[in-house]
């Protein structure tokens, strides 16, 4: 079924999507995070990659933690089911309800803190299950909401507002992500839409957990000089590889391909991820190369954005579990109970 | 010392002595289930020790022409195949029984018990005869054990014979040597001692109803038959065969024949807290969602169990409970987890609990469990425990009712959608505490944000005092209602016109063991009333009882009288007329506990190991 | 509408509503501390938003002669510079009161209030002219209220000035925009209004012997000053402080001038499980280890407390509580995890729970806390909320006995191991109900397996009932024992020779606004007598409390009366003599709550929200 | 302090190390494990390797989780305090044992199910952290004590004792901690004492911590064919890669050395780690490349076994932190409470 919302208002000249829809009915309630925050920005780029792709936002479900990162949903699709889980357990709330309804196109949030710290065994988990979901981590090196914090992702040596430095290693969810076998892995930064957008509408394309390591700077505890999640630094040291396209499935393939080598790489839902390799070192379907990539470049100072990995053969929790096609939660009790003839001739076996 | 004139057929108790992992568990399962078949009400009480191969086992094996079949510690007989536990094996017997024993290698004493008989079966020594490879002489051995106690207490060896058949169908040489460890052990002890014993087995029509199953087993298929769709889990002991059973169930019912495709999801989860995510999330999502776990689960999940409570997200909880604090004994029974259940979580929380007593039960609460979870909009407990779950329970029949249809409780469909105004979460529109709900994915009107963070009656994040009381005064009013719909408590009364002036009052698994006392106690004229509560909150009729009776015991399997204190606490009856009786050594209850402190002739009560505990 | 012949000279209340992140909270730490010095009883709330920036927070102040500085929800006079929330705020002020507001641009209504007035001042205007840089526009703005302030209601300019000269010592520019901003208010407040205010402040010397501190820091300072040396936490609001504190104190107190070496390890956690396996691992192997976190975190930690409370281990946890259930609201207060930690994780468990009610006793029942913990070998919990542990408290300046030496318990080191035949972890050969314990690495004779599975009293596993239950049944007494040991309830009786008809009873800090409500009630001629209970388990003081009086009023903040709910449970007194007053709507108690129940003139009682519930 | 033991009967022949100890000294209780389990193995290797470094037992703290695993610190060390702390988390208390005491050996055993599910976030947290241990995971493939269901060291397709087949891509906790900055990583065979043993030593004089993965097959729930965690499989598949002696500090170093190129590794406590190479491929210092390595050759089917990486440079915990020398457990209470007269003088500024 399909609802169309029909806004009693037209603003003029205000763009609508396949299912007739305007940015404004993918936004949500307004956004309490500090002005200039890194996770605004994502919010903004979240609500535009909905948008293009024409999802209903009922359709959705957006979920989160606990965190400046996770009171981001409220920011976007008012019309989709949200949930603000307890902090650090995203991925097991998402996976329950994506195995309750797997139709639901679910999207969730987190930060590095309830990602990669009090979460970082249901991320890995979660993505050793597959769920069929776009993770977006609003990664600023920082717990913003119980103030500045170091989080797990902060560089060793980088200091905090209040001058304390960090004396672990970090953790890079894109190398973590790589290691534990997921089939989608990307990074971008909050800055910058034009990389950030095409990757969310793939992410939400892909059939299987596609984990998107956004750097999304936290301007009042971590955007100072000497924390590598800043906007200074990460604009400075930023490289990226393989941009990518993304054309959705009802949209006429372009014809005008950009220089370079193009790969193009189909999702399950028939829609298109075109590859543009810069200087041909990375391919994408390599688990390997990706990770030797990322680390040396990381090794070298510099922040790698751009999708690193794509599984093309990526088979979901449900598609490996053998899950029926229709939404566990819609089917009918009359296909759940094996009524009172099974179980008479069942108890048979039990004497 | 045992009368001898009483007559002890179809009435009397035995114990095997072994060692894990060495193939008792199926011959002990074997005696179980021939005499069940012989019509005769048994009980079978598995005592296994957390490890997988080595350590001493025990099964004990009541058998009761009236039916009484709760644990009893006093055993007539004790077969004692582990020599690391011969002593103490021995010292459990009563005066006047026997012991059958490997005479194969001398053990030498009679642990100056001069008032048993000792049996010696060369046992291992005919195995190494007639058997060859050391697996088979140990697994034969023990068929050799069945044998040997078919002569003695008049076990049908054509029934034994068989269920061997059955078993090992696509086996004939099994079945052959099978046959063969049975008649060594039933011949010798017909050659060498006078059989049967007195304590001896005679065909009944009791169990011709009946079914053995575990509770496990029969709340996995409450699951089936509810409609559960997602379970997930963590593996834990004595939990861990309910979703097993679950799986087996599903692979049998639940897969479409001609696609393959699976009509359910479970997940192995990575602990009990993401074992909690998942159903709270599939619950949230409109599927019939729960979890199997036990009391370290619980506690891990507390954070979780919170959210789903002031969230309002149906879910169950199987809590198998087994001996605390902490890991305690996993192998080990008790009702330790009551407080916690019923008041998991920090912050002001209450949730609705049923306490099965046996695995008719187990299946029947499951079912109600997720009535009550989607009516009330909240997570409901079944309390189990390593007794009901994990042993071997001769049950009536289960009963399925094929009008049934699951509560849903109030979800807004599309179509309810479509015509309303607006949709808001919290609102309680008919004062009955409950507010509407709707599913992820149906319609754009019915979206809302759902928050374990402060939210007022419309769903929105609040920090306002009023706005946020209002819905958690909802909330306690929401579940104290659920008291009227959950399963209501059972009464035995003396008289229905006028109370007695004293009531036993009891949960779960204790049921048996306190029936078998209120007989025992009533026969010697005393006047009882018995109440068995089956759900937290308390229903109005279970103060009534207290309050009807001038003393109440409190029968229960804790330390600290966790029920009483719930009791005391939720009806305001004062805590002093409430008197706890209390055996929490981890085996399951017997009557004995409850005589030992209530019957007028306590000399005739055998003295027990120091399990009791009473309080008030 | 109070009455115009009462002298409010140094009694009155005023409230600031502002927004989060521009700068407010120091401006109104300012005022708060101008009036300390000036020697006048304080109290300062703040209630801020969960939020970093952009939300609306408020701040109040009590000032009050007689030292009573409870909260009070009546508010003489709102600095209203918060247009999102103004309606409300003006609504909060008392008939006859005073609003002062920017008026650079008209807000246009007095919203309906002829009743109060309306003092506008251009404070952003002034501001804009005055100052450069939207920044510093916006903190100047701050001061500036600060400054009409100080001439509405006679706050002394020059301490502010010293005040500010202290602050910015190292920034002469600083200082002298501040100045700028005080007089731009100040002057403005006095050339345009009739200044002071009948609320007016006259300096006193009633705080000469305080401090201002806050419970969290006061925590933190007993953590010092008790010898931990290990501390462990995950961030939470609001006991982050707590650590913060501890850090600096640590870095002052704690660090060799020498080598820069630390007499302390800090760890923070990646969650709040492994915080508390942190302090676990360190109270084993002898160190005074504590975490601090709130409620959410001891749901995830219940498992691991059963573990430390099975096996025996000291630690020391810090719940600073919040408003639950579940996330609930982290920056407001509740009491709301009482039965939570008194009986945290499965199985049959009790803990020792100490109930600072401020600052001052943040410091001493910390040090208690340990001293419980190293004594009986258990976890201990001090309860404190956010209230009390993040706002701003006049205290008594904190005394330190240096004759103080921990009382590290039942240790044996190198010399007595090396005496004694063998070492058992669970024998108590004293029979007061504790073990001695060794510690790893001392010595070979001491050496024991400690676990959370069953163990007898050699400490040796064990599945065996009677093994078991002689280890639990000793805990359990052992922690009855701690009542004895804690520190006593505190009382305030009408009549030291007879009990009278009806008591106060309550817990944490809910202390000051009782005792306000007492000196009321008693003024009004009703006989009260009053406890304040600090420890669980009760001691027998406070059963005898309960007993001795015909009714008792359980005075607490959260919605199911946990207070009142041990209370019947553990002393056994009637529910039913136990009539809870709640308060749960997230801010601090005040009198009001009280007096509006039991007034006998009600009518004089100011209506407030309906944030008070009357359980019985 | 040192206390050595005296026995009353000396065992003629029986050898005695350094501190006069002979192996005997250092076994533990009777273990209740299967008979065969692989965990046995490792706990004669643990015996073995604590008797050569000639440490005095009541040294040591042994920590361990639950499971069959984690039942084994009975079985050794008897005279050194031990601890069976909750599932999954002994990481963090032994990080508590080592924070409040420096001076003791801390060992703490794991099992698969209790390291890289349930306790994946405390492993991974407790490599960050360095703490000065030695970490054995006694890896099987599935959880042993509850009867075999698959743990997340399960292959692909591998099957349980049931019959039932896994679909979950595997953790491989050599990756896993090269990926976290883990500064000691190895892996080895619980059947193969001479690779185990020297392994298991230069972990115990590694300062910082030292994780072995040692494949230990489960003969009742996974030792059948197809399961990559059986004896037979790891006697086929393993390939050693850089095989270790080791050194300690008081023995004289030997001056024969074999064949092959060998580098010289000087641990924090002065003694030294010789690791010959086999083909020159590996280098021990090199993170990435040993990533790399195990990557490949896991993905040809390998067990790679050996020391894979070691960090000479690696600072434990406690440096890091910058805390006192004495344990802190043992500092007199006058050099903790600062007294009156500081109180007094913080006061002042509390007005
Ligand atoms: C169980 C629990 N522990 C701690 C907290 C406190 N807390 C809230 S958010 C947060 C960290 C947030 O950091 P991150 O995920 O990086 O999000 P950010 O705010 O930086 O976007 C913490 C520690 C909590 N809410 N629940
Ligand atoms: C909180 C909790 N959940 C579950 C269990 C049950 N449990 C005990 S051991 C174990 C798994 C053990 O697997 P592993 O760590 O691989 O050890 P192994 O037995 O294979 O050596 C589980 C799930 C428990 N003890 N505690
Ligand atoms: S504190 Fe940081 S992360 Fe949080 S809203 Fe502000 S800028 Fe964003
Ligand atoms: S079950 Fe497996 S892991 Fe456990 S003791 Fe037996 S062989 Fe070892
Ligand atoms: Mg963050
Ligand atoms: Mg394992």
């Amino acid at each position: 079924m399909t609802y169309i919302k029909k806004p009693a208002v037209r603003h003029p000249g205000s763009q609508r999507n396949e299912v007739g829809l305007t940015r404004h009915d993918y936004e949500g309630s307004m956004s309490t995070l500090c002005a200039g925050c890194g996770h605004d920005s994502v919010t903004a780029a979240i609500t535009r990659a909905f948008f293009e792709l024409s999802i209903e936002p009922y359709r959705v479900a957006k979920l989160s933690g606990i965190g400046c990162s996770a009171k981001t949903p409220t920011y976007f699709l008012g019309e989709a089911h949200g949930l603000n889980a307890v902090h650090g357990r995203m991925p097991s709330v998402t996976t329950g309800a994506s195995a309750a309804n797997r139709d639901l196109v679910c999207i969730g949030i987190s930060g590095d803190g309830d990602s990669l710290s009090i979460g970082l065994g249901q991320l890995s988990h979660g993505l050793r299950r597959n769920v069929n979901m776009l993770y977006v981590l609003e990664n600023n090196g920082v717990y913003g909401l119980t103030k500045g914090q170091f989080s797990a992702s902060a560089d060793v040596g980088s200091k905090a507002k209040g001058g304390k430095v960090n004396i672990q290693p970090p953790i890079d969810p894109v190398l973590l992500a790589l290691n534990l076998g997921a089939t989608f892995v990307a990074r971008s930064f909050s800055g910058d839409k034009e990389q950030l957008v095409p990757l969310l509408k793939a992410g939400l394309a892909h059939k299987g957990l596609a984990l998107i390591d956004v750097i999304s700077p936290c301007v009042t505890f971590n955007d100072h000089e000497g924390s590598t999640k800043s906007y200074l630094y990460t604009r400075q040291q930023r490289q990226d590889v393989a941009p990518i396209d993304f054309v959705p499935l009802r949209s006429e393939i372009e014809t005008q391909i950009e220089g370079g080598s193009v790969r193009h790489v189909r999702m399950h839902d028939g829609s298109i991820v075109r590859i543009r390799k810069i200087d041909g070192a990375h391919d994408t379907s390599d688990r390997a190369a990706a990770y030797g990539y990322v680390q040396e470049r990381q090794a070298a100072g510099e922040v790698l954005t751009g999708l690193f990995f794509l599984d093309e053969t990526s088979v979901d929790m449900h598609d490996r579990h053998g899950t029926t096609d229709v939404p566990l939660s819609q089917l009918p009790f009359g296909s759940l109970c094996p009524g009172s003839e099974a179980l008479t001739e069942l108890q048979k076996e039990l004497r | 010392m045992r009368e001898p004139t009483v007559d002890r057929t179809n009435d009397f108790a035995f114990k095997i002595a072994t060692v894990n992992g060495t193939g008792s568990a199926s011959a002990n399962g074997l005696i179980m289930q021939a005499i069940f078949r012989m019509g005769i009400p048994i009980s079978g009480k598995n005592l296994f020790p957390s490890n997988i191969q080595g350590m001493p086992t025990w099964y004990e094996i009541r058998v009761n022409r009236e039916g009484y079949t709760a644990r009893t510690p006093r055993f007539d007989l004790m077969i004692a195949m582990n020599p690391a536990t011969y002593a103490r094996d021995i010292a459990e017997v009563c005066s006047g029984g026997w012991v059958v024993h490997d005479s194969s290698w001398p053990l030498g004493e009679d642990m100056g018990r001069e008032d048993i008989s000792f049996l010696g079966i060369p046992l291992g020594q005919m195995c190494v005869e007639q058997f060859t490879g050391s697996r088979e002489r140990i697994l034969m051995k023990n068929i050799a054990y069945v044998g040997a106690l078919a002569a003695l207490i008049d076990v049908d060896t054509d029934v034994v014979r068989t269920m061997m058949e059955e078993k090992f169908s696509r086996k004939p040489a099994l079945v052959k040597s099978n046959y063969r460890a049975l008649e060594l052990g039933y011949d010798y002890a017909k050659d060498n001692f006078e059989c049967p014993l007195p304590i001896r087995l005679e065909p009944m029509s009791a169990t011709d109803d009946s079914i053995i199953i575990d509770g496990n087993m029969a709340a996995a298929l409450g699951c089936v038959y509810a409609g559960a769709t997602v379970g997930a889990w963590y593996p834990i002991t004595p939990s861990t065969s309910l979703m097993d059973s679950f799986v087996q169930f599903c692979e049998r019912f639940r897969v479409d024949p001609e696609t393959g495709k699976k009509n359910f999801f479970i997940a192995q989860a990575e602990d009990e807290l993401s074992a909690a995510g998942i159903i709270i999330g599939a619950g949230w999502a409109g599927a019939r969602a729960f979890t199997p776990t036990s009391g370290p689960g619980i506690s891990l999940m507390s954070e979780f169990i919170g959210f789903a409570y002031y969230a309002e997200i149906p879910t169950v909880f199987f809590n198998v409970q087994r001996t605390g604090p902490s890991t305690g004994m996993p192998t080990r029974t008790q009702q330790g987890d009551l407080l916690l259940t019923a008041y998991a979580s920090h912050g002001d929380t209450k949730h609705i609990v049923l306490f099965p007593a046996d695995p008719a039960e187990c299946f029947s609460l499951s079912v109600a469990a997720f009535d009550l979870a989607d009516r009330f909009q909240t997570p409901v407990f079944v309390l189990s425990d390593l007794d009901i779950g994990m042993n071997d329970w001769v049950s009536p029949r289960l009963e399925w009712d094929d009008a049934y249809r699951p509560d849903r409780g109030k979800v807004l469909g599309p179509a309810e959608l479509e015509n309303i105004e607006n949709f808001y979460r919290y609102v309680d529109s008919d004062g009955d505490g409950i507010a509407a709900r709707t599913l992820p994915g149906t319609h754009p009107k019915g979206s809302y944000f759902t928050r374990g963070s402060g939210h007022d009656q419309f769903g929105v994040y609040t920090e306002d005092g009023p706005q946020y009381q209002e819905v958690v005064d909802r909330i306690a009013r929401k579940i104290q209602s659920s008291a009227m719909a959950a399963p209501a408590p059972l009464f035995d009364l003396q008289n229905e016109s006028a109370a007695a002036p004293v009531g036993l009052v009891t949960v779960g698994g204790c049921d048996g063991a306190v029936r078998e006392a209120l007989a025992l106690l009533r026969a010697e004229g005393q006047e009882l009333d018995y109440m068995r509560i089956r759900a937290f909150p308390f229903a109005p009729a279970v103060s009534e009882f207290l309050e009807s009776h001038e003393k109440c015991y409190v029968i229960e399997q804790n330390r600290d009288g966790q029920l009483r204190t719930m009791l005391a606490l939720e009806t305001g009856v004062p805590a002093e007329r409430l008197v706890a009786i209390l055996d929490y050594g981890g085996t399951p209850l017997s009557a004995d506990t409850i005589t030992r402190v209530l019957s007028r002739s306590p000399g005739d009560q055998p003295a027990g190991p120091p399990l009791v505990e009473v309080r008030s």
